[in-house]
């Protein structure tokens, strides 16, 4: 259906792909994995015609093509869904759904009813049953994820390709998402499937190729490749080291006793947040569980000092945090990994270097001048230490591959020395080995006696993670396990509101 | 209109989970309403304000001057319109203003369609130009379009001998679209209200401008979605050349010459008019009736200006800056969504 | 020429005397009968007055200021004023609101002289008369404009010239600082200089001409410039005293003497009138802003029935380094 | 398949090459092409001459590159420079320095306003100097209706003396200059600026004060832009407040474009700031040396302007 034959694409500095042969069956659903940086976003970008390859060959349906945009792949009828969140972020869903598609009424002009009519049941179908007149970028990232989805799906494409589909989305969605994707190869079409989370690969994907360092090391069915033998070829370790390391990440820890370092009381917010409290106690990793937009991201945003609040108040060792200031909130020792790294975290445009030191500048500089070898220092450490990949500290963290932007994130805030670690959906989008290393490292610094609140879709993570799980639904506090409680089940019967309130 | 019509952004308000209603507070509500309305209702006050106030204000024929003269400007903001919306911007049109003007009054020797013809021809080609060198060479817009403004005077400093030479309209025909009237209210501005009807259709109608807002939101995402991002930057650009020279054109008509001292600075009115019509220079949103309403705006300010006795031409500028300023506070304070930057 | 004086030539220095005013052919002239204008009180009436340029340099300043107390002293109470601030879009505007506010006689100091269409066409309908000072509007006498007053831009420029060649012994390379472009004073100044110069002495050379923009700092650049690529020249003609005077700042600023460089300018503002005494210009045309007095005189004759001629050229005094220090009191 | 990377490496090379130092190899060239064929071009004199004159576009395109590098633009810079000679010449009663620090205020002023109105407010930045631009403007010729000479000695020598050879007024902006390169690449506020005009929600989250540097950006942009004011009053010997600094704010901006600075913020290019404002300062003095028309100079800045933004645009 789709292949590549020899494709060669070098940014400067990197090698992104390098002879890659590549080839996807009709009807076919096909895993692309790999660490992060691997290529995978960079081959389906040159299978797409968003980059042109520096050598080698596309051939769709036996064709050689050259694609000169999206525009020409989608016309000859491969949809893609990129990984970041690529969508209109001020127009309204039923816009997005129906770009460059509109339903047609007189004289050839769109006609909105229509439109808005079939967007509103296109979406049921996804499980998405919010006003079609929003602006999508009113929607949660899952939400919106899935209005890619069906945008792509809907285009009638013979080639679906998902960069990371799943990342945002919450496991009812991915159930809808994997149906969906049957419903294709059912029809003949094929899928092109990348993601971290390779459980979803044993679940609907039928063969898989691993791409590492810009190479492609394997390529073959799924079914009988052994899940560890899969990781190590993306690791490109041997198989007995990736044995005895294990893939579980969170070591079993004992219950702190000692007083809450983190305290949020009654945090509300109009449609926002209603009375949420929680407190963390110092080494302690508490879970924050709950649906899709049910105010996650909004409690650990006003913890942080950067969601207003109606009412209610922080504090960090008993002293109370001065309300709706980001920079208070730091001095205090709160910091914040964004769910929306993009939006909310890189800063594109500047270094590795420059992004890491962005938050603790202020930390090293002397009256006002930064004092270039201890910010030299910082960026060496923290980049050894979570093994960024980059081409050097001076590279723009916008070229670096998703994981990789997620790593430089997190020593933004390593780099500040915190006591209190808000992580929201910290290993989205990070590829297992990163996975692990993330993880471990969250542990070690939770030993070292930091308050972690964990927000993660992944229930297995939570689950593993945190000794203590928090559920919110609707902006409220719904429960909260803790113990031999702190299981899949129970958080989504807490979740599902079927457990005691 | 339709509900769903592109422009009509929405209140940022939150849902609960997915499926769950949408709740807008009535601030909320208000803000938006302001924000897409807000040239409306401000022109309303003013109307009423200048009413009270001043007597000669709302007679027919200073209505009418009022319409007539802001037409020009609101032909060209339609095209700004459209640059902006795609998250652009156009420098160039107070020079092709001009430069319109100056060909179509040299162009009514040979006839009215010559006139009419020759500075679409050639206010197009340079708008076609800039839009071809944005699109293709990704160059900011600012600057294409800088180097557009000082080109399309330069062209036209040539044409007129250094600015010394005003050529004549000499077709009759040509100069009465600039100067009848209907009822007080001159021919441009009818003028207006068909480019307007038609350029509405274009912007909320069709899958161009459909393209124009992606574009404008998330150039990159309108991309990866199919959108054919430099045609729709090409014809955008286009559009605005060929609007402000045909402004050029029909304001040729109506003073009868060529006058070469037009234009300077006329892009700064333009963009004010767009931004007090609501939308934002960030791209994305935004609409073509503020648009005039913001135009009109800006005439009826200038009127009240000149009825308050005794006011000298520097405190004459003060008030405009200062007028200028309260209609964006007012804006951003009851219409903006506050994004809560610290 | 036929040279009549200004009505009741009355104070020392602000009067205007009238140089020329032709009645035209067959006995024209501009009558109320003729125009169909009503007669009508100018102390009760609606007078409107378009001032092109904002009141900040002294020609502006004295022109407005001059309508402004001629009419307070006529006892003319219903005077509106408006300023186009250099917008010639805004004059239109401003003009047709005057005349929608029901003024009955229209001063105007154009910014432009084409492109009034549509103002004549309401002053028409109205029968307005409309008398244009300082710079003129390309129409029809009587029937779209009653009288332009102001001096003849062409004849000052040929004035410099004279001063000019007999500053230079009528041999040497000059320079012109240009106006605004696209403005008819510049291109008329231009014009009489060069047709002068040509005429009397073919010996002098123009050999540069770059526009200052009517203004002091642009003036001064410009002058920098020149005569760092054109260290030869012996005269620079600035085409307003604004631009003379950043020309002299550019000299002193390259160590030069007063009067290495012979200048000539238009206006006779104080400034360049003082220039004179200090000896760094050489003489100055003068383009007189005092226009109230003979702009109601002419209005008032014309509603009194009399004819009124298509234009009143001024006269313009010269300043030199004869009169320059005993006329610094009368420069504006 | 080594010879085509090394020929793809070439590319980027000369790309990246052109990118960072395209503005400085046109100015080479036009100085070359002056040498040669412009009289009395090589002369001390006429250097001087330039940087006389290139000197305050430079010091407001400083202002300009930092407000800029924040993802926003000063139009009001213009009128900046005005209302600072208003100043100087109502205060000049009372001494030079009083007078020049009453201009320096009244920039600081009308950059707070056009800060607060950014930061603060959270206006367009170019709507909010917009209005600030036509109103500032009005407000310096409230304050002098006309253009006021004078001939206070230490003013008119800040505007024509020299030390050691260099002109007082190219001396101050090479200080400036100097100033600002150490505030963007060695200071912390330098970095945050960038990061604010890199990603603001990033950098709010962060914990930036980024309502702090975007005023305090904005002040400096307004306090640079009335020592360009005074410098260039002083220069004139006179206060001008109808004419001086028109169109300054186009000017500047092209500087600080062609000088490789994006208007997409995020990046400062303080070096190539100055070479922006001499290419555009030797462009228009090759043209009035040759007595070129009006008409061809704006034609012919045009066509640089295109060329250095060309060559320096970002690839992908
Ligand atoms: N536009 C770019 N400019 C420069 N380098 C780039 C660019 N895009 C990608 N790269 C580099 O190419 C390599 C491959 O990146 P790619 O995004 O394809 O990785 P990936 O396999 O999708 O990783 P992830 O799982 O983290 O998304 C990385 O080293 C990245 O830094
Ligand atoms: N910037 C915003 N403007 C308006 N509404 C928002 C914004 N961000 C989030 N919301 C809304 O607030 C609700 C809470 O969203 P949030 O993303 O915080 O939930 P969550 O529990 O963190 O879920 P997830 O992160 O998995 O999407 C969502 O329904 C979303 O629509
Ligand atoms: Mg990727
Ligand atoms: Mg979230």
């Amino acid at each position: 259906m789709l292949e590549t034959d020899g494709v060669r694409k070098a940014f400067p500095g990197v090698t992104a792909l390098d002879g890659v042969s590549f080839s996807l069956g009709t009807g076919e659903v096909h895993a692309l994995v790999g660490e992060n940086g691997a290529g995978k976003s960079t081959l389906i970008k040159v299978l797409t015609g968003v980059y042109r390859a520096d050598a080698g060959q596309v051939r769709y349906r036996g064709e050689p093509v050259s694609f000169a945009s999206p525009l020409d792949a989608q016309r000859a009828g491969i949809a893609t869904i990129y990984q970041e969140v690529n969508l209109v972020p001020q127009m309204s869903v039923a816009r997005n759904l129906f770009l460059g598609r509109e339903p047609r009424g007189r004289f050839g002009l769109i006609d909105f009813a229509a439109m808005r009519e079939r967007a509103g049941e296109v979406l049921r179908g996804y499980g998405i049953g919010s006003d079609v007149r929003r602006p999508l970028g009113s929607l949660g990232l899952g939400a919106q994820q899935m209005v890619a989805l069906a945008r792509a799906i809907e285009a009638h494409a013979q080639v679906v390709v998902m960069d990371e589909p799943t990342s945002s989305l919450q496991p009812r969605e991915v159930d809808r998402l994997f149906r969906a994707i049957g419903d294709l190869r059912g029809q003949g079409r094929s899928v092109v499937y990348v993601s971290h989370r390779l459980e979803e690969l044993y679940r609907i994907c039928d063969r898989v190729t691993v791409l590492r360092d810009g190479r492609l090391v394997h390529t073959g069915p799924l079914a009988g490749l052994d899940r560890l033998r899969l990781i190590s070829l993306m690791l490109g370790r041997d198989l007995d080291a990736v044995r005895s390391e294990g893939l579980t990440r969170f070591a079993e820890r004992a219950r702190s006793h000692a007083a809450p370092l983190l305290r949020a009381t009654n945090l509300s917010r109009r449609h926002v947040l209603d009375e949420v409290s929680l407190a963390v106690r110092p080494g302690e990793i508490v879970g924050l569980g709950g649906l899709l937009g049910s105010g996650r991201s909004e409690t650990a945003k006003a913890i942080a000092g950067a969601l207003p609040l109606d009412s209610g108040g922080v504090s960090v060792a008993g002293e109370a945090v001065p309300p709706g200031s980001v920079g208070s909130a730091i001095r205090a020792g709160i910091n914040l990994l964004p769910e929306d790294r993009k939006a909310e975290g890189i800063v594109a445009t500047l270094s590795v270097r420059e992004n890491i030191a962005l938050a603790a500048l202020p930390r090293l500089s002397r009256a006002g001048i930064v004092s270039e070898g201890d910010v030299d220092r910082v960026v060496d450490r923290f980049m050894r230490r979570l093994r960024i990949k980059a081409a050097g500290p001076g590279q723009p963290v916008g070229e670096l591959s998703g994981g990789n932007q997620q790593k430089v994130l997190l020593a933004r805030w390593l780099a500040m020395n915190p006591r209190v670690l808000l992580l929201d959906e910290p290993t989205r989008g990070i590829d297992v080995g990163a996975k692990a290393e993330v993880q471990v490292l969250i542990d070690e610094l939770a030993e070292e006696g930091l308050a972690v609140l964990l927000i993660s879709s992944d229930l297995e993570e939570l689950v593993e993670g945190s000794q203590r799980v928090v559920v919110l639904r609707d902006g409220a506090v719904v429960g909260e396990l803790s113990g031999a409680d702190v299981t899949e089940e129970k958080i989504m019967a807490a979740i599902a509101g079927t457990t005691d309130d | 209109m339709d509900a769903d019509g592109p422009g009509r952004d929405h209140p940022r308000g939150r849902v609960r989970s997915p499926g769950a209603p949408v709740t807008t507070t009535t601030r909320e509500r208000a803000g938006s309403l302001f924000r897409r309305h807000g040239a409306l209702l401000v022109l309303g006050a003013l109307l009423v304000i200048g009413t009270l106030a001043f007597d000669s204000f709302t007679t027919p024929a200073n209505l009418g001057n009022i319409a007539t003269a802001s037409s020009f400007l609101a032909i060209v903001a339609v095209g700004m319109t459209f640059v902006i919306i795609s998250g652009g911007i156009d420098l160039s049109v107070g020079s092709l203003f001009v430069l319109g003007g100056v060909l179509a009054a040299y162009g009514s020797r040979y006839g009215v369609v010559v006139a009419l013809l020759l500075p679409l021809v050639v206010c197009g080609v340079f708008g076609l130009v800039q839009g071809v060198i944005i699109a293709r060479t990704r160059m900011a817009p600012f600057i294409v379009t800088l180097a557009g403004l000082l080109a399309a005077r330069g062209l036209m400093l040539s044409l007129t001998d250094e600015g010394a030479t005003t050529y004549l309209v000499e077709d009759d025909l040509f100069a009465s679209i600039g100067q009848g009237a209907v009822l007080d209210v001159g021919y441009p501005f009818l003028v207006m209200l068909a480019i307007l009807a038609v350029a509405v259709v274009f912007l909320q109608r069709t899958g161009f401008g459909q393209n124009v807002y992606a574009i404008g939101g998330n150039e990159d995402a309108a991309a990866l979605m199919g959108v054919p991002v430099a045609r729709t930057k090409i014809v955008v650009y286009l559009t605005s050349g060929l609007l402000a020279g045909l402004a050029g054109a029909l304001n040729a008509a109506r003073l009868s010459s060529g006058v070469t001292i037009l234009g300077i600075g006329m892009e700064l009115d333009v963009i004010a008019a767009v931004v007090i019509g609501g939308t934002l220079l960030t791209g994305g949103a935004g609409g073509l009736g503020g648009t005039i309403a913001g135009a009109l705006l800006l005439g009826v300010i200038q009127n009240l200006i000149n009825q308050i006795p005794g006011l000298s031409s520097s405190f004459q500028q003060v008030v405009s800056g200062a007028f200028l300023a309260a209609v964006v506070i007012t804006h951003r304070v009851l219409g903006g969504v506050r994004d809560d930057d610290s | 020429e036929n040279t009549a004086t200004a009505p009741e030539p009355g104070g020392s220095d602000a009067q205007q005397q009238v140089v020329e005013s032709p009645t035209g052919p067959a006995g024209a002239g501009c009558t109320i009968a003729r125009q169909g204008a009503t007669a009508f009180d100018l102390k009760t009436a609606v007078v409107g007055f378009s001032q092109s340029e904002k009141e900040a340099n002294p020609f502006r300043i004295a022109e407005t200021q001059s309508i402004k107390d001629e009419a307070a002293k006529l006892g003319i109470a219903n005077l509106k004023v408006t300023n186009a601030q250099s917008q010639f879009a805004k004059q239109i505007s401003d003009v047709q609101q005057l005349i929608a506010q029901g003024a009955q006689l229209l001063v105007i100091a154009p910014l432009n002289s084409d492109g009034w269409e549509p103002v004549l066409q309401q002053a028409a309908a109205k029968k307005v008369p409309i008398i244009t000072i300082d710079r003129k509007i390309n129409a029809r006498h009587c029937a779209d404009f009653l009288t332009f007053i102001g001096s003849d831009f062409v004849e000052q420029g040929r004035r410099a010239a004279d001063q000019m060649i007999e500053a230079l012994g009528g041999k040497g390379k000059v320079a012109i600082l240009l106006g605004a472009p696209g403005n008819n004073v510049t291109t008329e100044r231009t014009q009489g200089f060069k047709e002068q110069v040509a005429a009397k002495a073919p010996d002098i050379e123009i050999t540069f001409e770059q526009t200052g923009e009517f203004a002091r700092e642009k003036g001064q650049q410009v002058t920098e410039q020149l005569i760092q690529s054109n260290p030869d020249i012996d005269g620079i003609y600035a085409e307003n005293d604004e631009m003379a005077l950043g020309a002299v700042t550019a000299l002193k600023g390259a160590g030069k003497k007063a009067g290495d460089i012979k200048i000539v300018s238009i206006d006779g503002t104080r400034g360049a009138v003082q220039g004179i005494v200090d000896g760094w210009i050489f003489g100055v045309v003068e383009s007189n802003p005092r226009f109230g007095q003979l702009a109601f005189a002419t209005a008032q004759k014309f509603l009194d029935g009399e004819a009124i001629p298509e234009k009143v050229i001024i006269s313009d005094r010269e300043y030199d380094a004869a009169n320059a220090e005993a006329s610094l009191g009368q420069a504006y | 398949m080594t010879e085509t990377i090394d020929r793809a490496l070439d590319r980027v090379r000369v790309v990246s090459w052109l990118q960072r130092y395209g503005v400085y190899a046109a100015v080479v060239v036009l100085f070359a092409f002056n040498a040669v064929f412009t009289p009395h071009f090589l002369a001390a004199d006429n250097f001087r001459t330039q940087l006389v004159q290139v000197a305050p576009i430079v010091i407001v395109a400083l202002g300009m590159a930092l407000v800029i590098g924040t993802e926003g633009i000063d139009l009001s810079v213009g009128s900046v420079m005005a209302l600072a000679a208003s100043m100087v010449a109502l205060y000049l009663g009372y001494g030079a320095l009083p007078a020049i620090a009453m201009a320096l205020l009244a920039g600081a002023l009308v950059g707070a306003a056009g800060g607060v109105l950014v930061a603060v407010v959270g206006v367009q930045p170019i709507v909010a100097t917009l209005a600030l631009l036509v109103g500032v403007r009005g407000l310096a010729n409230v304050f002098l209706p006309q253009l006021r000479e004078f001939t206070n000695p230490t003013l008119v020598a800040i505007g024509s003396d020299s030390v050691a050879g260099v002109p007082i007024v190219v001396l101050v902006a090479v200080v400036l200059v100097a100033a600002v390169a150490f505030l963007v690449r060695r200071t912390t506020f330098g970095r945050q600026l960038v990061a604010v005009g890199g990603n603001r929600t990033a950098s709010r989250l962060s914990g930036l004060p980024v309502r702090r540097i975007l005023l305090t950006v904005y002040v400096l942009a307004g306090v640079l832009a009335a020592v360009a004011g005074v410098l260039a009053t002083s220069r004139l010997q006179a206060s001008d407040p109808t004419s001086l600094g028109l169109f300054m704010e186009l000017s500047a901006i092209t500087a600080v474009v062609v000088g490789g600075t994006p208007l997409t913020g995020g990046r400062v290019r303080v070096l190539g700031t100055v070479m922006g404002a001499l290419l555009m300062q030797l462009l228009q003095a090759t043209l009035i040396k040759h007595n070129l028309p009006q008409s061809w100079t704006q034609m012919a800045q045009a066509v640089i302007i295109l060329a250095a933004v060309y060559a320096a645009r970002e690839r992908r």
